[in-house]
């Protein structure tokens, strides 16, 4: 731990996110009962600012440990850091744009978004288990909450009690198996355990604790066969909420499986890597399956998502820092256009869902241009095309796999990528279809600022991760040489040649 | 003594979990869990953990439980029907947890070799030794969980809120 | 005296037994009742394992569960009343809007 | 130095173009005349090509290879040789047709229309400058897009599903490519074609694996081609994409690509597997030959006669002789003239009439006697009329594989009288004949000032490739003569690589 | 263990029923002091029939309630209708095992004037409390009546949320003797000037606001009034225990005086020296008898005191509105405890050097 570092500087944007989402609060129960809560949205657009500000200035501090070893900010967990405040950002400018000044609950919901914040930034960077399980369940329970938000239809609440009852399942398979490791090692600060056990073989705790903190984490990234709520939810929240939520949490969640198997359990690999080349495998294949006979677009999207869930945990298997930089790097890549459409989403069908099935969005290139042109982007991004960010993160996931002789599961995700590109299509080439004449589409009211700024940064952020991906790449490279010191070393390139 | 007690209590949370299982009115279910949660206490007095015995009662017993009958009792729930979904859930439901038993107890038996025989009164957890590591190696994380009631709060308003 | 080992294995049960519920019940209250018994299940481990290092951070980590178990309860039954509001039933298999 | 950054130049202007494109106004005729600007100023930069390109010199020239991306390490690795050289011309001298063609077919969306078309110019020239594979898939990937979405948007009445078709038909083998392309870099640790060339001629791989990787390649490119039985999509597309679109989905991209990739980089995998393409490209001819010669719908005749023309392309490469393979280029070349003009002349003939169904034409030749000269001129060429391009290229192609497969390219001669047969079938059932009702109902408006500036520069060049083909294949000859036998390829790729390595980069090879 | 298992039980369970009659005899004359007392706010006798002003009274109604039938309606859920009022009365009975009534003499090494003595003591208390709510939740939810489950819920929502502000209140006073253990919270009250009631929590310790919120929030565990919803007579009949009759619905009384005992007893413990003498030495005992009787004495009369307070306020004030009661306790009670933690902590914070 380096002394000259003040510990709060060391969690100094979750600081700002709570103190930001406490003010909301505030402003919240102080402001007439009739006044617009727009305001409050775009105060916690200035927290998530500020909070992905001091995000970028923590890259200047020195790796280490605060609060007794329980944090840990490195180039890791500021990475993380840096995306889920950008996530955040972006998806409260959703909010703003899908929201009327009438919709109910409004400052609860910014506010909740800002703690929810909290909670996964503090899933990146803590180091002690309990700290983990405390940020997982402030990220979960935010977000089942705002599942639920509206909670005047009859799918609101119901994806908020699925999300909510399989999430605590999860939970309770995730802490079991903390209470495991704990009983096996002594100990819940992933570097104690990392050096409790010292060779390839530990006790028999040992694995099935390992197998219940990845089943646990497999809930929350949705990767298959843990997905079965990722559907529903989707399809029952609100788009903006989606957006977060599809995104935010699950690369925090991945960050922690990441600091977990590769931080706690480096020497094990042998035993945990064969479990995630499944998970990708079913993740993948699940997702892909199942989106191709979806006709709703949020569901379409959702098993999307447990898709993508599969191609980053290709880059788990890979076992190597090229693994983990391409992890991280697909977070972002996906991050960017997984929000950018559902910007698109929620302001052609709005808070209350008035656009749902594939058919609806026919012909909303010709309705609007802006938006249809967005979201075809973001569909390409999707499929994986290049000069794209889903193409580059995709990429960079599979030379990762391939460089570790991971030929199966690269080819098996290409493949994937293919089908994956069949419903991407159905939907982008409705888009360019001529609309029917009755069919009910508007494509809503004008886009507002808050949209077009989202989507500024969405748009830009998957074209500058597609065309020069060097700089978040090298960011990644840097967040993935935290680890090279527990990692086996990656095959050399070129070994088969010489 | 200490055989006795884990005895009778253990036996006395499975029969409570069992008949959580078995009983078909939530109302029934949650005096069961209320039992398994009280049995537990004393299991914990036993293990030399006090403040949590206390904590346990207080917390899992007179605040959560009573929330649920609460809400058993507010929204009047009935017994519960048998559908079609609880017959493929008795197919996965039984053999799963099963499974996980059996695995679980294998291991624990298997290694039971390694595991300490706990005493009564022989490692007790003083309240004042248990703050003290609480507020200061793990001060992050308890004030982290104010966080995390807050959002239960603000959620729990959000979403039962009386319609306007 | 009594081996730790019981301990772990009557948290096993416990467990299991929870596992089971939340598969088999079909009312929402008691299914999230069924986590709630394995959130103590694992609060038992804990407590164990604590005896068994002789290490307080265990109990602590009990401590916290509770506290995040109340932070559950209070949202997931807000969540089920806003259910029962919206769809008058507590029937599992009737919250089927969404094909799953 | 020009000569480094022409390719830059030539590749990126028509994407400039395309942004230019969106920020204009629609109003009057501002994007197409924009468009077509663009088009010709890429056209104008790309004649500096041959003008300044050393025919002397073997490997590549006007190189440009800079660090992209860092790690994984990728590079930024333009450069042209005789394969492309030409590739690149046929591509941006089609650009400003494409524009004109669309002039009036394109009414609506013009923003889009024509940014995506400039967006296609750019992928279609990247694919064929790349030489980092990287590059290279990024380009190929990225020239479907604009394509299928332009097919979505623009095409016939089906034109989505088709769209779909297309995406699919290629993505999916497309896919497969990469994992060859990453595997090739996760065992040399370069995406750099000529490095990779230099390394997998050194040997040392696993020949299942390498085998494996060969065949993905051939497969992505044979679906693009399209190759005899992964043509499916290729009807669909022509039949329901705008014409300047169905002018390029075929042909070159796919067939550049076996040229360089397949043969370049696995010389022997290509030769165990040679005679299976041949017989493929012998069937496809015969098959396309013969389902055209029953199509009343011309647009029908067409595709597959493209497909026939295609497979004969396949069997000139396949069957690794000089003379068959320069004639293979030359025929890609011809291909993508020729075809595109009777897709051009097609298109005319509907705007007129509104029908694609030759047995409602009748008579034309009378009424319209400039479309009907360029049309005969064009089935000419097509078929393969000495004096016009189409000639060397066959005759290059049967004359130079017949001592390798006697008896399939025997088989194959049978193809080329098939297909003067449907052309010219087509032709005089269209043209000649007693007129046809929708013939002498519709006002009768010849070529116009626009649409004889689109077709006039391409017959010329079909007649000027016909009578002074050596111009052409000065070039293409030293690139091909490296691909027709391993021994001298591993010469090339050694010499190419002294190339570029004595040449420091900015300056190209060329002086 | 010094004692024997054996000798440890008998003496145990000698002191458990000793401590259940007395108990049970004050409960049943702190009914009939309610009688009284608001017999003469209200400016009538109370009970003076059976014998001498009315002393036999409680006796009289205890044979009443034990000889009247035991109705048991038809709808009910049986099981839990006949577990209510046991769990209510238990709960209320049990607390009592941890409170200390007398100074700490030993004999043979068995704590006399107190039943157990626990190092987690307030936590205990606590916690039986937040179960007994269960006896009322119940009935009123078995009785199958809905003027009984409307009393339940507003029992259990009423008893939740004051818990809160009651545990919060307790902080302070825990802050200050630095342990949960009840005669080491005491101890930290005891002096020895002759003004020793000012070491009392209730003054030195600034824990008056902690007083006050703990009385109101414990009236409203208690369910009395002010806070006596759910079972106010005039909108529900007789709430959580309207359909019980004879022995149960004694029970459910019994346990309702157990609590106010209790209480009672907790304030008197928490922030009243409990057994202490308020003058040092002056009426504190110099040999061990006298030490224990004036103890007894001290805590008698403060329990009594606190008891005449429940009576009282119960006489003179009315009925809160059911949204006035959540409203008091959500946004007064629990805002003053966290305040009051918060002075209490940092007075205490200036008052102690950092160590």
């Amino acid at each position: 731990m380096n002394p000259a570092v003040n510990p709060a500087l060391r969690v100094l944007p979750e600081i700002i996110l709570t103190i930001f989402g406490i003010l909301v609060m505030l402003a919240d129960a102080t402001m007439p009962k009739t006044a617009s809560r727009k305001p409050l949205g775009w105060l916690a657009v200035l927290g998530a600012l500020a909070a992905l500000a001091a995000s970028f200035w923590q890259q200047s501090l020195p790796a280490g440990d605060a609060f007794y070893g329980v944090v840990r900010t490195d180039a890791f967990s500021v990475f993380f850091h840096v995306l889920i405040a950008g996530i955040v950002l972006a998806s409260l400018l959703i909010a703003l744009d899908a929201v009327s000044d009438t919709t109910e609950g409004l400052g609860e919901l910014f506010a909740l978004i800002l703690f929810g914040a909290v909670g996964m930034m503090f899933m990146t960077s803590a180091v002690e288990l309990l700290l983990v399980f405390i940020a997982l369940e402030i990220s979960s329970i935010s977000t089942y909450i705002m599942a639920g938000f509206r909670r005047k239809t009859a799918k609101g609440p119901e994806s908020a009690l699925k999300y909510f009852l399989l999430g605590s399942f999860a939970t309770a398979f995730f802490l079991y198996g903390i209470a495991l490791i704990f009983g096996a090692t002594g100990t819940t600060r992933i570097p104690g355990i990392a050096s409790a056990i010292t060779t390839g073989h530990a006790p028999a705790i040992v694995y099935i604790g390992l197998a219940m903190l990845i089943i646990g984490l497999g809930f929350k990234v949705s990767a298959a066969p843990f997905h079965v709520w990722t559907p529903d939810v989707y399809e029952g929240a609100p788009s903006p909420v989606v957006a977060l939520m599809s995104t935010a949490p699950k690369a925090a969640a991945f960050a922690i499986l990441l600091r977990i198997v590769y931080g706690a359990f480096p020497l094990l690999h042998d035993h945990w890597t064969p479990v995630l080349w499944w998970l990708a495998v079913l993740s993948m294949t699940i997702g892909n399956l199942g989106a191709l006979r979806q006709r709703n677009v949020k569901r379409l999207l959702a098993y999307s998502s447990i898709a993508h869930a599969g191609y980053l945990l290709v880059a788990f298997a890979a076992l190597s820092a090229d693994g983990i930089a391409a992890a991280s790097f697909y977070a972002v890549a996906y991050a960017a256009m997984n929000v950018g459409i559902f910007a698109v989403v929620s302001h052609a069908g709005g808070y209350d869902d008035r656009l749902t099935l594939i058919e609806d969005y026919r012909g909303l290139a010709y309705r609007s241009p802006l938006l249809g042109g967005a979201m075809a982007f973001f569909l390409i991004s999707l499929i994986g095309i290049p000069f794209t960010g889903g193409f580059f993160g995709k990429f960079y996931v599979f030379v990762a796999a391939l460089q570790s002789g991971l030929i199966w599961l690269a080819i098996i995700g290409l493949v994937n990528s293919g089908i994956a590109a069949w419903y991407y299509l159905r939907v982008a080439t409705a888009i360019y279809s001529r609309p029917a004449e009755s069919s009910p589409i508007h494509a809503g009211p004008r886009p507002s600022f808050a949209l077009l700024l989202a989507l500024v940064i969405t748009v830009s952020g998957t074209l500058i991760l597609g065309i020069f991906p060097g700089g978040v790449l090298s960011s990644a490279r840097a967040a993935a040489a935290t680890y090279t010191s527990v990692s086996p070393a990656p095959p050399v390139p070129g070994t088969a040649q010489r | 003594m200490h055989l006795a007690l884990f005895l009778i209590f253990g036996a006395l949370c499975v029969a409570g979990a069992l008949n959580l299982l078995l009983q078909r009115h939530p109302i029934n279910s949650a005096l069961s869990l209320i039992v398994v949660m009280s049995s537990l206490a004393v299991l914990y007095l036993l293990l030399g953990a006090e403040f949590l015995a206390a904590a346990q009662v207080i917390v899992y017993a007179g605040a959560i439980m009573v929330l649920f009958t609460f809400v058993i009792m507010l929204l009047n729930a009935g017994r519960e029907e048998r559908t079609r979904g609880s017959k493929m859930a008795y197919v996965i439901g039984f053999p799963g947890a099963a499974v996980l038993l059996a695995l679980l107890a294998y291991v624990f038996i298997s290694h039971s070799g390694d595991f300490h025989r706990v005493h009564v009164g022989e490692y007790v957890v003083s309240t004042a030794a248990l703050s003290g590591v609480l507020f200061r190696d793990l001060l992050l994380p308890f004030e982290v969980t104010s966080i995390l009631i807050l959002i239960a709060i603000l959620g729990a308003v959000a979403l039962a809120r009386k319609e306007h | 005296m009594v081996p730790i080992s019981w301990y772990l294995i009557l948290s096993a049960i416990l467990f299991s037994i929870g596992v089971a519920a939340f598969l088999i019940k079909r009312n929402i209250i008691t299914v999230f009742m069924s986590i709630e018994l394995m959130l103590n299940a694992v609060n038992l481990t804990f407590v164990a394992f604590a005896q068994q290092w002789h290490m307080v951070s265990g109990q602590i980590f009990v401590f916290f569960v509770m506290v995040v178990a109340a932070a559950e309860a209070a949202v997931g039954l807000a969540i089920i009343i806003a259910v029962f509001r919206a769809r008058s039933t507590l029937n599992v298999d009737q919250i089927d809007l969404m094909k799953l | 130095m020009l000569n480094a950054s022409i390719l830059t130049l030539i590749t990126f202007v028509p994407t400039l173009g395309a942004i230019v494109v969106l920020l204009l106004p629609r109003r009057g005729r501002v994007i197409p005349a924009f468009a077509l600007l663009v088009a010709l100023v890429t056209f104008v930069l790309s004649l500096h090509l041959p003008a300044h390109y050393d025919y002397a010199q073997h490997g590549f020239q006007f190189v440009i290879d800079v660090p992209w991306i860092a790690h994984p390490a990728i590079h930024y690795h333009l450069g042209i040789d005789g394969l492309s050289l030409w590739l690149v011309l046929l591509t941006t001298f089609l650009g400003p047709i494409g524009v004109l063609v669309s002039w009036r077919a394109i009414e609506h969306r013009t923003k889009e229309f024509y940014s995506l078309f400039l967006l296609q110019q750019t992928a279609m020239i990247g694919v064929f400058v790349a030489l980092d594979l990287f590059l290279y898939y990024a380009f190929w990937e990225l020239s479907l897009v604009p394509m299928a979405i332009l097919i979505a948007m623009f095409g016939r009445r089906r034109g989505p599903r088709a769209a779909l078709k297309f995406f699919v038909y290629t993505f999916l083998p497309s896919a497969l490519l990469l994992v060859a392309i990453i595997w090739l870099y996760a065992q040399t640790g370069t995406f750099d074609f000529v490095q990779l060339q230099a390394k997998l001629a050194a040997g040392g791989f696993a020949s299942g694996a390498l085998w494996w990787v060969s065949i993905a390649f051939l497969v992505a490119f044979a679906v693009k081609v399209p190759v005899f039985p992964l043509h499916g999509w290729l009807a669909d597309v022509i039949e329901e994409a705008p014409t300047a679109m169905a002018m390029v989905v075929a042909g070159k991209l796919g067939l550049y690509s076996l040229f360089r990739f397949n043969l370049g980089l696995f010389p022997a995998q290509v030769r165990e597997i040679a005679p299976l393409l041949v017989a493929l490209g012998v069937i496809g001819l015969l098959y396309g030959a013969m389902v055209a010669l029953v199509q009343t719908d011309v647009r029908r005749v067409v595709s597959y006669a493209i497909l026939s023309n295609l497979s004969f392309c396949i069997i000139g490469i396949f069957c690794f002789a000089l003379g068959g393979l320069n004639g293979a280029v030359y025929q890609t070349i011809n291909e993508g003239l020729s075809g595109g003009a009777i897709l051009v002349l097609i298109a005319f003939l509907y705007e007129r009439y509104g029908s694609f169904d030759m047995t409602q034409y009748g008579g034309l030749a009378s009424r319209l006697p400039m479309l009907s000269t360029l049309w005969i001129v064009t089935t000419l060429a097509l078929i393969g009329l000495p004096l016009l391009n189409g000639f060397v290229g066959e005759f290059l192609v049967l004359s130079g594989s017949f001592p390798v497969h006697p008896g399939w390219v025997a088989a194959a001669t049978v193809g080329v009288i098939l297909s003067a047969g449907y052309m010219l079938w087509m032709a005089q059932r269209i043209f000649y004949g007693q007129q046809s009702s929708l013939v002498s109902e519709r006002p009768h408006l010849d070529l116009g000032m626009r649409e004889q500036l689109t077709l006039w520069p391409m017959a010329i060049l079909m007649v000027v490739m016909g009578v002074v083909s050596p111009y052409w294949m000065k070039a293409i000859d030293p690139a091909m003569s490296g691909l027709a036998n391993p021994t001298a390829a591993m010469h090339l790729t050694a010499s190419g690589i002294a190339a570029s390595a004595s040449t420091p980069a900015p300056q190209g090879g060329a002086r | 263990m010094e004692t024997g298992l054996f000798t440890f039980l008998i003496v145990n369970l000698i002191k458990i029923v000793v401590v259940v009659v007395i108990l049970l005899m004050a409960v049943a004359y702190t009914v009939l002091l309610e009688r009284k007392l608001v017999g003469r706010i209200q400016n009538r006798w109370g009970p003076s029939r059976v014998g001498p002003f009315g002393l036999l009274q409680p006796l009289a109604d205890g044979a009443k309630l034990f000889l009247k039938e035991d109705l048991m309606p038809l709808a009910v859920e049986r099981p839990l209708y006949v577990l209510a009022p046991m769990i209510a009365l238990g709960c209320a009975l049990t607390s009592i095992a941890v409170i200390p009534f007398g100074a700490n003499i030993q004999w043979h090494g068995v704590d006399l004037f107190q039943i157990s003595d626990v190092s987690i003591g307030l936590l205990i208390l606590l916690g039986i409390t937040s179960v007994g709510v269960y006896g009322i939740a119940l009935s009123g939810w078995s009785s199958n009546n809905k003027y009984s489950l409307l009393g339940a819920l507003r029992a259990s929502a009423q008893v939740i949320s004051y818990e809160l502000a009651l545990g919060l209140s307790l902080v302070g006073v825990v802050m200050r003797a630095g342990s949960l253990r009840l005669r080491d919270i005491v101890n930290v009250q005891t002096g020895h000037s002759a003004v020793a009631f000012l070491h009392w929590n209730f003054f030195e310790g600034f824990q008056f606001v902690a007083f006050f919120v703990y009385l109101m929030a414990a009236y409203a565990e208690t369910n009395r009034a002010p806070f006596d919803l759910p079972e106010a007579e005039s909108e529900l009949t007789a709430g959580y225990h309207t359909e019980y009759s004879s022995m149960k619905f004694a029970m459910f009384f019994m346990a309702e005086y157990a609590n106010m005992i209790t209480v009672g007893c907790v304030a008197t413990l928490l922030f009243f020296g409990g057994w202490s003498s308020p003058f040092g030495h002056f009426l504190s005992g110099s040999g061990r008898i006298s030490t224990a009787i004036l103890a007894v004495f001290w805590f008698v009369v403060k329990v009594f005191f606190f008891l005449f307070l429940y009576i009282w306020v119960r006489g003179t004030l009315p009925r809160f509105r059911y949204d006035q009661l959540m409203g008091f306790g959500w946004k007064f009670l629990v805002p003053v405890a966290i305040a009051n933690i918060v002075v209490t902590g940092l007075w205490m914070g200036l008052r102690l050097p950092v160590h």
